[in-house]
Order: structure tokens, then sequence, then C-alpha cells
């Protein structure tokens, strides 16, 4: 038999060195920081003065969780932005680089809206949730078509899911001209409205009415939990993650690849659409054209900032949730325009997935060993 | 006192619809001595939020620049009463006491550019084109398109309006208000059906429209501005523009303030009319020359009609 | 022991056969859609050939609608049998291609019948709205035959489009062009430092540098622009016909009576195709993209085989992005090129990582963009919308490989670690 | 011409692959290179041929010192290299491949073809090295590729020639063809360095060898004055067994029966084409052929990686051929596969979830939907010191382990468990003698335990010390057997079947 003492020592478990803590602290802090001095550079580079930069910045805290109102539209922002990013990282860890999250969201938000007012006589209780459910099983189908094109064909979901994008927004243009979508009296198009008992209730409107924090907040804290429990405890996680690392021994493994592809890529969608639900839910209360906002493309961001983590993913979403809310203050208090922010998003991303890059610039602060980009 | 303007997806400097309102705040900033902020709509998701960061007592009074943002509006002027707000291109029904809503007969000063064009077009076709089949964007093509028919009925003529049925009310539309390339594209698309004059009613989308008539030249192409006097605006295409249909909402944006420091601000609606100088149509500027005199004289009997009621702004 | 047969493994490529058995039946089925939808047509179609102020006139093309209907459904069953008892190979595509031109020509007879159209308008503006499309597509195929894919097409046209405005205004048109292919050239530059030398994942970098040309041309543009109008207001190249060649009635407008960017893109499409295909480097820069250790192994630098591959990529999309505002409106706005270089990466596949076919490709989506806008004067009950998504349900089944595989270079997208 | 390597250390991080290496190939002689994996063998021959430059050392050239700034260097002083995995783009043709990199040029740049295939031609027909110029690389055979290969050296006037690993791909009787080349080669006054594991090879080939262990030379000399053992103890560092140790045959009830089985490849041809065989209980079946011969695909197909076109698979008598791989798992087959980085292990995962990668699902690890990670832990580990694996821990990353410790891996996984059939593809393909001992020694193990055990190789050696009965494939059919129990068979003979030739 075995020898104990040698199958103790085989599960020893490395202390979490300075490698990790570097790789999850240091490294973020770092880059937010490099990225807003690169972004201070940017607005002298453009003609903004010393005094503005730093009102800028000062508007940016401020804004972003300055008052219980930055803080509620922190969260507002945050929200979408985790969900949607959540299913991508899903998707990136089972080796799926979905584009396609802002077409997903598009979709399930339009089924959410109409659900909502197609069913206004439901009650609350149950109208609500069934909203929601239309949008991620909407997300889901259409992610799903990506999916199953990609199992059974080897299409590249890449480019598929970008296709699929281009057709969702049609696809919407031409929902919101119909008659029985479309809201009685407009010409241009725009849903009808969500009605009161399937919105997502807002938390803090008996404080101050503008204070437009909603019940979404839950929806994304037990998406965070889910998604971490799927990946790294459940029998499916493994799947997904063994088809994502490597699909051929997947097979081996008795794994159904083409199944895990087309089940990861639909709760990719349905998290997207879970996403586009919430938005219209939880804010907009109908669909126009563009309701997604670019969400999809900017839970990309927050996907790979987040390392595909489902807690870093949090993080990651309340970081560009609070640099959207702190950009809109910098507008108004600094006259700086909000597109800085994306500036410094974009900067924050390139020093975090390219470790390589971060220490050939300052060589000396980093000395990990060789460590390939983020994912 | 603050002013805050929030704009639609064209953006502040679009030449046309945001720009001539926040002229109307910059107006006030230096005659009045009034602070002016502005904010920026990114996308169609952004106004309520645009709204919602300009809360708080930092502004006396917010503008609101466009339809698209009538929803928006309405839910943060319930919630703050005490906020004063001014909507362009909104009218609410019943009013809303702290909203004033801007509206404009803008068929009115369309229906001269239409009987104008009529007038100047070569090819007997013209061309229009829409950014988003709104109300205030339809309203600039019934007049033109209606002006059009009031000319061929007084002199006979069979000049066609390509782009806007105001029967039907099906016409073109670029589905936007900021991609100039599609400016260009939908005029190119006129111009080789055979329209010599084309107005582009989309903002800045105009602007498009603009270079390829700047390329053509203005004997192969014109264009017609809208909202402000592009010929100003837009000065090194300005030998494109027959005219522009213009919007004074400068004027009503600097009234709205003056109301709003003098304390006499009231919910409600501002109208303006060819009558008190809201809208009107812009000098010929290089056109002048080549406008006949007939023309220009009929133009003026138009408008005393308009104004006097005795010409009816509508369809046959 | 067993006596030895040598016998050769019959042969039965069962995957050629049914795609040959489904061709012909999908195009049967086309057939049927044709008389289905368009058999309803009444009347004339009259398609105007010549614009007022061409050399030669032609006249106008009328065609009695239901008749030519009939015959193009005739024709594509006739494609359908022939595919379905003897087709194969070669046929499968062509056939299929035939095909579906048929049901476009039957689409646009229907929709014009009783009414009329300029053909030649159309056609022109085609040209024009696949030239971003075409450079987007034909900068990936030059990255991607390295094996860089090169997802951010897109902020390098927009970077183009904006250097293109920036600097025409302040240095002329000429000066404009040369700055926007040089920021081209910097942002490939760019991504392929991040990917070669960094060995950041190449999607990544692709997004990361989308993002970031976004954000500082918007943040520009808002901020500088806004106050300083001047700074954004370029020349446009105005378009220089060819003589004679540009007089030919219907081609002449759309290839010879254009500006320099169709120009540039026709000639770039053919120098590339020269360069990837015949000539020594080429060779070299094929073999990176598909065995890169193997060239490594016969001394060719395959780190800086990719830098200048996608620098040149880069500098092509440059000059693809300055026809958004050199070639067109001649001022920047945000987010101008509306995910025209996702487009372009969707030609590049749709044409099978070869410069002309990209070229191709990127006519079909500016020939679908280009007809949108002729049926919404039309005024025909086919929602545009649907039309809109043609080219893009078209790409998906292209990718799907329901008309045939195409393959990527075999090493596309996987970093080349040296030791 | 003579090449010289003094005092060559090269290291990968904290790794030391060569440490103070002197080596020395002549002209007119061939250099035999012996190690374990790991050895640094591939690396040396890296750093003579310029794709990896030495940390320290150099390397003199005819008495000359010269530093390579990169392969091209190394090419145009006379060094050509075979790579142990072919280094050949698969798209191009033949004319192409040779080529690259030395391109004849016409104006313009323009890629001249003509010349190209002439010269080609040309060489092919000095060393009898025939191929279509014109023929893509991804429809040749492997042997030929191998001599795209060597014609790619000769084009570049090779003058020292390097050869990784040549033979493993090969046939004995091409493994004999290939021989004569590098004779001729040599007789040419050439200089030839000679990689492999095959000490029967370095004896017949050889005129002098060079040992490598651990990165250091530990010996060598004239290979006519040692023989096999003494040679493997240099290289290993201890006496090594060659004769498998093996119970007395006694075959038992069969195991796995196949009847009539064919397969298509993806591409819609015929793989195997009508394949019976039987495996009993007690017994070792060995399947030789040369690779691409519808092996993998057999065993695919056995293991329900992909479906019959028609015939029937029986295990134990039950009908198991639309069974899932999962299914027939459970029923106790053990599947070691072909390739272990391709489809045996995700390199990303830790060791312990390798160690559960086809039982991670089952009760014993899981609990519900969720899984039972504290067992897979716990079980990882006692697995990985049953079988010798070396790993610091089961959480280590299964990537960086040895081949030979990833390939133990495999095998602690599979035969940990109760096996009634063991399939084992290619078991110690690549693997130095230590590793290779250690395997085949399980194999044996579970032969004795009354396992089936089907053993797929192309390595006629390695089929011919293990096997209790031979079939040979050839082109997807079964086309001889031979009776192993009590004698080995003719290794000509089976040779000979696995060439397509009548015995
Ligand atoms: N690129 C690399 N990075 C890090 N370590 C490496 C690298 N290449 C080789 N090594 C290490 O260097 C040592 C020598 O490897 P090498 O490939 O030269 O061995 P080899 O003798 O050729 O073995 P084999 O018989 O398996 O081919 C091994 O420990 C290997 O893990
Ligand atoms: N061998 C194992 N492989 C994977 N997960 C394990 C293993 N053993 C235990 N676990 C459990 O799985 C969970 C993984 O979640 P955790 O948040 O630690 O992820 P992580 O290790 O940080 O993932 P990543 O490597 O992506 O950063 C741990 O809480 C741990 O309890
Ligand atoms: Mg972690
Ligand atoms: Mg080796």
């Amino acid at each position: 038999m075995s020898d104990r003492g040698a199958v103790d020592s085989l599960l020893q478990r490395a202390a979490p060195g300075r490698a990790e803590f570097e790789d999850l602290v240091i490294v973020p802090l770092f880059a937010v920081a490099v990225a807003l001095i690169l972004g201070a550079l940017t607005m002298l580079a453009t003609g903004v003065d010393m005094a503005t930069i730093g009102r800028s910045y000062v508007a940016l805290l401020q804004g972003s969780v300055g008052s219980l109102g930055a803080l509620s539209e922190t969260l507002t922002a945050a929200v979408p932005l985790v969900l949607a990013a959540l299913g991508l990282a899903l998707g990136f860890r089972t080796g799926l680089f979905n584009i396609g999250a802002e077409g997903q969201l598009l979709m399930g938000g339009l089924a959410a809206v109409i659900f909502g007012f197609s069913f206004p006589g439901l009650p609350f209780p149950v109208l609500m949730p069934l909203c929601l459910l239309a949008g991620a099983l909407t997300g889901a189908l259409y992610a799903a078509i990506a999916g199953y094109l990609r199992a059974a064909t080897g299409a590249h979901e890449v480019i598929s899911t970008i296709m699929l994008n281009l057709i969702s927004y049609r696809l919407l243009d031409w929902m919101l001209s119909l008659d029985w979508v479309q809201r009685e009296g407009r010409s241009d198009p725009v849903s009808r409205s969500v009605p009161p008992n399937a919105e997502l209730p807002r938390l803090l409107d008996w404080l101050d009415p503008n204070l437009r924090v909603h019940a979404g907040i839950f929806l994304m804290l037990l998406a965070v939990w889910a998604v971490h429990w799927l990946l790294f405890r459940s029998k499916l996680g493994f799947e997904f993650r063994a088809s994502g690392a490597n699909p051929d021994a997947a097979r081996y493994a008795g794994i159904r690849a083409s199944l895990v592809i087309v089940l990861a890529m639909a709760l990719a969608g349905a998290l997207a659409g879970l996403a586009g639900a919430n938005q219209v839910l939880g804010v907009l209360g109908r669909a126009t054209p563009g309701f997604s906002a670019g969400i999809g493309f900017d839970a990309i961001a927050v996907a790979l900032l987040g390392r595909s983590h489902p807690v870093g993913v949090l993080f990651a979403g309340l970081l560009f949730g609070a640099l959207e809310a702190g950009g809109r203050q910098m507008q108004v208090d600094a006259g700086v325009s909000i597109d800085l922010i994306g500036i410094i998003q974009a900067l924050i991303i390139v020093f975090i997935a390219a470790p390589l890059l971060v220490r050939a610039i300052f060589p000396w602060g980093f000395r990990r060993r060789d460590k390939g980009g983020a994912r | 006192f603050t002013a805050c303007q929030i704009t639609d997806t064209g953006g502040i400097d679009d030449n046309s619809f945001n720009q001539t309102a926040w002229q109307g705040v910059l107006d006030a900033q230096g005659q009045l001595g009034i602070d002016a902020r502005f904010l920026e709509s990114q996308a169609e998701t952004d106004y309520e939020a645009n709204i919602t960061s300009l809360l708080g007592g930092q502004c006396d009074v917010i503008f609101t620049i466009g339809f698209l943002l009538g929803d928006a509006t309405q839910a943060a002027a319930l919630a703050n009463p005490d906020q004063m707000f001014s909507i362009v291109d909104y009218a609410y029904d019943p009013a809303i006491p702290n909203v004033l809503g801007q509206v404009y007969a803008t068929d009115e000063a369309a229906f001269l550019a239409g009987y104008l064009a009529a007038g100047m077009t070569e090819t007997g076709i013209l061309g229009v084109f829409g950014g988003i089949n709104i109300p205030p964007v339809t309203i600039f093509m019934d007049g033109f398109a209606w002006g059009v028919d009031h000319y061929n009925g007084v002199h006979g003529t069979s000049v066609t309006v390509l782009g806007w049925d105001p029967d039907t009310r099906e016409g073109l539309f670029t589905n936007n208000f900021d991609s100039l390339d599609d400016g260009r594209a939908f005029a190119q698309n006129l111009y080789d059906e055979g329209a010599d004059i084309v107005l582009p009613v989309a903002g800045p989308v105009g602007l498009g429209s603009a270079a390829l008539a700047a390329e053509l030249g203005p004997d192969e192409l014109m264009i017609i501005g809208v909202d402000a006097d592009l010929y100003l605006t837009d000065p090194e295409r300005g030998q494109v523009y027959l005219t522009s249909i213009m919007k004074r909402m400068d004027a009503t944006v600097f009234q709205v303030i003056e109301q709003a420091i003098a304390g006499t601000f009231e919910g409600g609606v501002i109208v303006g009319t060819l009558e008190n100088g809201g809208v009107d149509i812009a000098p010929f500027h290089d056109f002048e020359g080549s406008v006949p005199a007939a023309l220009a004289e009929e133009l003026a009997t138009v408008r005393a009609g308009i104004i006097d009621g005795s010409i009816a702004v509508g369809g046959m | 022991m067993t006596a030895i047969d040598p016998r050769a493994p019959a042969v039965a490529d069962l995957g050629a056969l049914r795609r040959k058995r489904g061709t012909g039946a999908a195009l049967i089925v086309l057939a049927g859609v044709i008389l289905l939808l368009f058999g309803d047509a009444a009347g004339d179609a009259t398609f105007r050939l010549s614009r007022p102020r061409d050399a030669w006139v032609l006249g106008d093309l009328i065609v009695p609608a239901l008749p030519v209907i009939q015959i193009a459904a005739a024709l594509t069953a006739f494609l359908g049998a022939r595919q379905f008892l003897r087709g194969g190979g070669r046929w499968t595509t062509l056939s299929l291609g035939v095909g579906l031109a048929l049901f476009v020509m039957a689409f646009l007879v229907w929709a014009t019948a009783g009414k009329a159209f300029s053909l030649t308008g159309m056609l022109q503006a085609t040209m024009v709205r696949a030239v971003p499309i075409a450079l987007g597509g034909l900068a990936a195929t030059l990255c991607e035959r390295v094996a860089v894919v090169n997802i951010a097409v897109e902020g390098m046209l927009l970077a183009g489009a904006f250097t293109g405005a920036l600097m025409g205004s302040v240095i002329g048109g000429w000066g404009g062009l040369v700055s926007a292919v040089a920021v081209g050239g910097v942002f490939g530059f760019l991504l392929a430092a991040l990917v070669v030398t960094y060995r950041m994942d190449q999607i990544i970098a692709g997004v990361v540098i989308n993002l970031f040309v976004l954000g500082l041309t918007s943040y520009v543009s808002s901020q500088v622009f806004a106050e300083m109008r001047h700074l954004n207001n370029a020349p446009v190249f105005r378009s220089w016909k060819i003589p004679v060649l540009g007089d030919i009635p219907v081609i002449g407008p759309m290839l010879f009576d254009q500006n320099i960017f169709v120009y540039g893109a026709l000639v770039m499409v053919a120098v590339s195709t020269y360069y990837l295909f015949h000539t020594a480097h080429g060779l070299r820069a094929r073999a990176v993209g598909e065995h890169p250790r193997a060239a490594d192994t016969l001394g060719i630098d395959v780190y800086r085989t990719r830098y200048i591959h996608v620098t040149l990529g880069g500098m092509v999309a440059g000059f693809g992005g300055a026809w958004f505002t050199l070639g067109s409106v001649g001022r920047f706005d945000e987010n101008m090129t509306g995910g025209r270089g996702f487009i372009g990466l969707a030609a590049m596949i749709f044409g099978r990582w070869h410069p002309v076919g990209a070229l191709m490709a990127a006519l079909v989506f500016g020939f679908t963009d280009s007809l949108q806008q002729k049926l919404a004067l039309l005024q025909t009950p086919i929602p545009s919308e649907f039309l809109a998504m043609a080219p893009y349900i078209a790409t998906i089944v292209v990718v799907a490989g329901l008309v045939g595989r195409a393959r990527p270079p075999a090493a596309d997208g996987k970093p080349y670690v040296k030791d | 011409m003579d090449v010289e390597l003094r005092g060559i250390t090269k290291r990968f991080g904290p790794v030391i692959a060569n440490e103070a290496v002197d080596l020395v190939a002549k002209g007119g002689e061939v250099l035999g290179l012996l190690g374990e994996n790991g050895a640094g063998k591939s690396t040396l021959m890296n750093v003579l041929c310029g794709l990896y430059r030495p940390d320290e050392g150099e390397i003199v050239i005819d008495g000359r010192t010269v530093a390579f700034a990169g392969p091209g260097d190394a090419i145009a002083a006379g060094i050509g290299m075979v790579h142990q995995h072919f280094m050949l783009v698969p798209v191009f043709t033949v004319a192409e491949n040779v080529v690259l990199g030395v391109e004849p040029v016409a104006a313009l740049n323009r890629l001249d073809l003509a010349a190209a295939r002439a010269k080609v031609r040309e060489i092919g027909e000095t060393y009898g090295l025939t191929v279509d110029p014109d023929a893509r690389i991804e429809d040749l055979p492997v042997g030929v590729q191998q001599r795209v290969e060597i014609l790619k050296v000769l084009f570049r006037s090779a003058r020292v020639l390097i050869f990784d690993e040549p033979t493993a791909v090969l046939t004995p009787q091409e493994v004999e063809e290939f021989f004569q080349i590098v004779r001729a080669l040599r007789d040419d006054g050439k200089a030839i360095i000679f990689i492999t594991h095959k000490l029967m090879e370095i004896l017949e080939i050889a005129d002098r060898v060079s040992v490598l262990r651990a990165g250091r030379i530990v010996g060598g000399g004239d290979p006519g004055a040692m023989s096999r053992a003494e040679l493997a103890e240099i290289m290993v560092g201890r006496p090594v067994r060659f004769e498998v140790e093996r119970t007395a045959f006694t075959p038992g009830a069969p195991r796995l029966e196949v009847a009539g089985l064919t397969v298509l490849h993806d591409t819609g041809e015929v793989a195997v084409d009508g394949v019976s065989l039987t495996v009993h209980a007690g017994e070792v079946l060995g399947i030789a052929g040369v690779q691409g011969n519808g092996q993998t695909a057999l065993i695919e197909a056995i293991t329900g990686l992909r479906p019959a076109v028609t015939g029937r698979i029986l295990f134990d008598g039950q009908d198991i051929t639309d069974a899932s791989p999962r299914a027939r798992h459970a029923m106790g087959m053990a599947h070691i596969p072909e390739d272990r980085q391709r489809m045996g292990l995700v390199t990303d995962f830790t060791v312990a979830e390798n160690m559960v990668l086809d039982s991670y699902y089952s009760d014993r690890f899981s609990n519900g939907p969720a899984m039972d990670w504290r067992a897979v832990n716990r079980w990882a580990a006692e697995a990985a010191e049953a079988f010798d694996v070396r790993t610091p821990t089961v959480f280590a990353q299964a990537g960086h382990l040895s081949g030979g410790n990833q390939q133990k891996l495999i095998v602690a996984r599979e035969l940990m468990r109760d096996t009634k059939l063991v399939i084992a593809a290619q078991p110690t393909r690549g693997l130095d003698v230590g590793s290779i001992e250690y395997i085949h020694a399980r194999l044996m193990a579970a032969r004795a335990e009354g396992d089936g055990v089907l053993i797929m190789s192309s390595e006629l050696d390695e089929i011919l010390s293990l096997a209790d009965r031979i079939v040979v494939m050839f082109k997807g059919r079964i086309v001889a057997e031979f009776d192993a129990s009590a004698a080995p068979p003719d290794k000509a003979a089976v040779g000979l079947a696995m060439a397509g030739a009548a015995p």
C-alpha cells in the first residue's frame, strides 16, 4: 500500500505567495493607477489645465462613490455589465470567445418587454420572474444558434456572434415597427412600456425618488454565486472547463463536447439575456433601438479584466460601473468629456492582460516567472 | 443661476439641432451672466442617467433637447417637482407644472422652402430624407411636400418629391442622427434618381449630404439646411445651401432662461411660428442672385398668406 | 495466418455526395421560392443605365417583369436538377452562386415592376460602400496570413478616419491621407508588439485596441473638435474620372469614375494578391502563418515577418479609415466606422483569406447596402431590415461551411513562442 | 567538414538542459547521440542549428569559432537539421517546402517555381530521393515526408546533417531504406548526427556514439566495442532489463470480440474495412502496422470515440457497438490514448483533475451535481504515489510534468481501478528506456490479473516483446496474424506484412 506520509505531502497546498498577491491585488491596482495617470496626460495634451484635471478626478470619485446617489448610479450601471460578463466568462472558461453578448442582450431585453406588456394582468410575483425568464430563455436560444453552429459545423463563434449581433440590430428595428410591439401613437421605433407590475422594484426610492438602484443587484449577486459554484464546484463546470482547455481530451473523457458547447453558449446567452431584461425591467421600461448601449461589448472587457473568474468579474463590473457613473459627473463638473473613461478602461485592460508588458515597463516592480496572458 | 443642457446623441457640435439650442444658453451666458453646463448623450439609454446626474440642486433649469428625451424628462419632472425643466420638441398633455415644452410650427417654414425648391429645380425632382420617423422630423418633410404641391398648384407644374409621402407617411430615414456617411449616401441615392435639391432632416447627418453637394457643385446639387442657418454654421460648404429651414431654438431657450430668472417660469408650451419668428427660412446668401425676383416675390406672398391664415399649411 | 488482401479501400466520399445532393435540393427549393414570392409581378421593370450627363447615353433597360422572373425560376430549377444528378466538385459552389444571383435578379425585377431606378447609380454606390469593407478585409487578410488574428481592424479604421480628418484639416488632403496610413501602421505595430513581443492573447489585444481608439477619438472629438471646428474640416478627395474608360456605360462609373480610395483599394488588392501568392516573400509570409516553427528553422524571422505584415495591415486599414473622412464627408464623427471593420473580417472569411475574395465579398455587402436604399425609394413590401440582414446570414452560412469549408491559415491566432 | 561544440550550456529558467557539453562531428562519419527523455539532446541540436542561443560555450566549424544569430546563419554555415517533428508546411507543395527561405526568384521577387522543381529533381536523382515536386505535403505518407525533409537540407547544401529521432515513424523496411540514404550521405563526406532511443539502430549505423544524461555527456566511444546493455546502463545510470517479465500464457474467455467492423475517417473515406478480432482474458493482442493504416480509427471505434458503420463489438459478451465511451469505461475498459498531450491530458488542469478526467462523474468523486474535491484530491495523491508519478503536489499543472511522468499519470488513471480490458495505443512512444520498462511491467501486471490487453504500436520491437498474438493492419484490413505465445515470430515476416507485401 502507499506510504501515508508521501501521500500527505502530495496533498500539501502551496501557501498563496507573493506571485498570487501580485496577480490579484498589486497588478490591478497598478493598472488603475497607471491608466489614471495616462488619462491625465491625455487631458493635458488636449489643453485641459491642471486645476481642471484635479477637479475632474475629484468629480470622478464623487460621482462614483461620493454619495448615496453616486453609489446608486454605480450599482445601476454595474448590474448589467456583471451579468453579461459572467456569461462571457463562462464561455471563455469553456474555450468559447463569445462576442455576441450585445445581440443576446438585445433579444433578451426585447423578449422581456414583450412578455411584460402582453400579460399586464398577471400579479407582480408571477409576472416579473416570468419576464426575467423570458429574457434569459430568448438570450439562451439566440446564443445557442452560434453554439450549435460551432458544435455541428465548427463555424467559429467569433464571426458567427459578430454576425448575430448585426442581425439582432435589424431584427430589433423591425420588431419595434410592428403594430403590436410599437407604442400606440408613435411612428418611431419604440416599444410599448413595461407594466409597473413587471418592473424590478427600486430599492431606495422611498429615500429619494432619484435613487435608481433596483432589485437587479440581488440578481447579480445570485448570478455571481451560481456561476462560481457551477464552474468550480459542479460536475458540469468540470466538463465546461475540460472542454474549454482541451476538447479532444474532453471527448476522450466521455464528455459530450457538442452538448457542452451548446450548453455553455446557451448559459452565456441566458445571462446576457438576463442583463437585457434587467435593463428594460429595472431601468428603461421599454425597448428602443440600441437600448443595449454597448453593454455587451463593455462586458467583454469586464470579463477579461475579471480574468473570467466570477468574483473577479464582480469587481471588474463594479469598477466599470463606477467609472461610468463618475465619468458623467466629471463631464458635468469639469467639462471633461466622458469619453475619457473609454481610454482609461482600455488602458487598465492592457496592463492587466499583458503582464510581460508591465514588467517591461517596470522591471524593478515585478519579478515574476514567465506566465502567459490572462485567462 | 445655472442652466444645464442634455443633448441627444447628435452631440453639442452638430452644427444644427443641439448646437442651436446650446447657442441660446450661450447667449444667456453672455448677456445675463449665468453659468452653463452640458452633458452629451452617448446612447439613447443615457437620457435618464444624464438627467439624474444633473439633479440635486446643481442646475436651476435643465434643458432636454429632443423628442426622444420626452419620457425621461417626464419621469424626472414628476419625481422632482421643484426642478425647472424645459424640453425642445415635446409638449405634454396634460401639461406638467414644472416643464415648459418648446415646439415649432416647422411645417410653415418648410412650406416656404418647398415652394422655393419647386421653383428652383431644373430636373423637376426634389429629394428629402429624415433621421428618425418622429413628428418633429416629419413635420419638416410634410411642410416641404405641401409647399411643393402648392407650387405645382399655382404654376401647373409637376415637380415631384422623392423620399417622403405625407399621405402614407413612408419615406427615407437613416434611423440615426449621427452618421454623416449615411447623409452622403442618401443624398447620392436621391441625386442618382434625378433630384437636384435635397432636404436632409437629420441634424448633423445633413453635413454628409452637403459634402456630396460641395463635391458635385451647386449647379448639380443644392442642399436645404435645417434647424440653424447652415450657411453660417457650416461656412466651408456654404455655397451649397439654397436656404435653411430655421427653428429658432436659441431664441426660445433664451426666452425660457429669462423667464426662469425673472421667476415667471410656468409649465406649458411655447410654440414657435412663422408669425412670432420662432421658425423661418434663412436668406439665400450665395444664391441671392440666382433666385428669380418673381419667385422671391411669390415667396413673400405665400409667407404673408401663411401668417394671415389665407394659405393653409396642410395637404390638399 | 490469414491471406493478404491488398485491395484498396472503397472510397465512399459520403460528405461530397451529401453536399452535392443538398445543394441540388436547395436550388430546386429556391426556384420554387422565386415563383412563390415574386410570381405576382406585373408590368415592366425599368432600369436606368445612364445618368443625365454621361458621354454615351444608353437607353433605359426595360424588361417585362413576370416572364423574366419565370425564366429565372426555370434556370434555377434546371441548375438544381443538374446538380442533384451529376454535379459535385467546383460545380457545387458555382451552381449555388449562380442560383443566388438569379434569385437576386428576380427579386430586383419584382421590386422594380411598374417603376424605375438608376442601376448605374446603384452599382457605383455598391463600389463606394464596398471600399472600407474591402480594405478592412484586406488588412485582416494580411494579418491572418501570418497567423495574427486582427479583431482591431475596426479600431484601425476608426483611427484612420480620425487622423484623416484632423491632419487633413491641418495640412491638407494628401497630408491627411499619409498621416492616416501612418497612424494605421502605428496601431498595427502596436498590435504586433502586444501579441508578438508581449504575448497577449490576440483577441484580447484586438478588443483593447478597439476600445482604446474608440475612447481616444471620441474624447478628442468631443473635447477638442467641439471647440475648434477648423480642426475637423478636411477637404474631400473628389472623384477622378479616368478618360475614356470612365465613359463606358454602366461599369465605367462603377470602376473608373471614382475617387482615389476606390482606385487604391483595387490596386492594393491586385498587388497583395501578386505578393502573397507569386513572390518569394509572400511564400515566406504564408509559411509563417501555416507553420511558424518550420519557417523559423529555415531562418525566416517569424517575429519580424509578423511585425511587418501586421503593420502593413494596419496601414491598409488606416487608408481604408481615411475613406470615411477624406473620401466621403470631410468630418470626423464619434464611432463613424459603425462596425464596418467587423464586416471586413467577415468579408475576409467569406473571401477565404484571399484579397480578391475579400473584395468580392465586400462588393456583396456593398450591393445589399445600396440596394436597400433603392428599395426604400421603391417602397417594396419586404421590410428593408431583412435585406440588411441578408449578407450577415450569408456570412454565417459560409462560415458554417454549408457551402464549403473555408480553411484559415493553420497557425491562425496562436502565439509563437521561440524558446 | 568538422563541427565542434565546446562547453555548451543552455538553461530554461531554472532547468539546465545542457551543461558544459563537448561534442565533435566529423565529415564522413555518423555520430550517434543517445539519452533518456529530457536528457537535452534536442536542445543541444537546436543550439547547433541556430534555433537556440547557448548561455555558455561556443561552436567551432573547421577550426573557426562561429556565432549564430538564428537558423539562417547555421544554414549558411552548412548545418541542416531534420527535426523530431517534421517542419513542413502541409498546404505547400514539395517544391515550395524545399525552396522556402532560399527561393530562386525572377524579376519583381517573382517565385521561380520551374527552377525549384528542376533542382528538386536533380538532388533527388543524386541521392535516390525521388519525390514528385508538385505533390502537396499533406497528401504524402510519412516516409516520403521525411525524404522531403532530407531534400530540404541538401538543397541548402548542408554538410552537417542532424537527424532527431528519424526512425520513430518508419516501418522496418523504411528504416532500412533510410539507412541506405544515410550511408550514401556519409560516403559523400557529410557529417551526420543521429539521435535515437533505439540502441539497436545505434549499433547498426553509428561510427561513434555519445551519451547524454541530465544535460551532460556521460560516456561514449565506438559502438562496435559496446553491447546494448552497456549502452543502456550509461544512458540511465543503472542496469536495465530488456526482457519483459511475463507469466505463463493462459488465455481465458473472450473479453473483446470485434466482428466485421467498418469505420470511416472524418472525410468519409473507409479507415477500417471489415475487421474482426478477439482479445481473451489474460492475453495481450498486439496490433502492428505503419501509422495511417487504420489502427487509430479501430481503437477509437472500440473505445466509442468513433461510430461503427457496420459490424459489432462485444465486451464480455455484451453488445457495446452503440454504447457511449462513458458506458464502456464504466464496464471496465481502460484506454491509454495514442496522443497523450492531445487526448490523454488537459495540460492546463492539475494532476488531481487529470486523475479523475474520465471518472469525475462517478459517485465516488461527486455528490449529486457537485464535485467532491476532497475525495478527488485524496485519491489522486494515492494514485500518484502508487504509480510513481513524480510531481510536487497533486495541485501542480499536468502540463508541467515531463513526458514520461505525463504518461505515467495516464497509466495510473487508467489502471488504478478495476479493469477488465486495457487498450493501450502507442503506450511508450517517445519515452526513454526507464519509463518504458515501468509501463511494460504495469501492462503485464494487468494481463496477469486476467485483463485482456490490446496494444497498438508502430514500434515493432515493443509488439514483439509484449504480445501473445500479433495482427498486422494494412490499409484498414487485417492482413496477417502471428502466434507469439510460445516464441516471437520472425521480425522480417511481420515487417513485410506491415508494408503490405505477401509473406
Ligand atoms: N522551451 C523549453 N522551455 C523550458 N524547458 C525546456 C524547453 N525545452 C526543453 N526544456 C527542458 O529541457 C530539458 C531537455 O529537453 P530536450 O527536449 O532537449 O530533451 P530530449 O533529450 O530531446 O528528450 P526527448 O527524448 O524526450 O526528445 C528537459 O528537462 C525539458 O523539459
Ligand atoms: N483540485 C482542485 N481543482 C479545482 N478546484 C478545487 C480542487 N480542489 C479543491 N477545489 C475547490 O474549487 C474551488 C475553486 O475556486 P477558487 O475560487 O479557489 O478558484 P481559483 O482556484 O481561484 O480559480 P482560478 O485558478 O481560476 O483562479 C476552491 O474553492 C477549492 O475548494
Ligand atoms: Mg482565483
Ligand atoms: Mg527530443
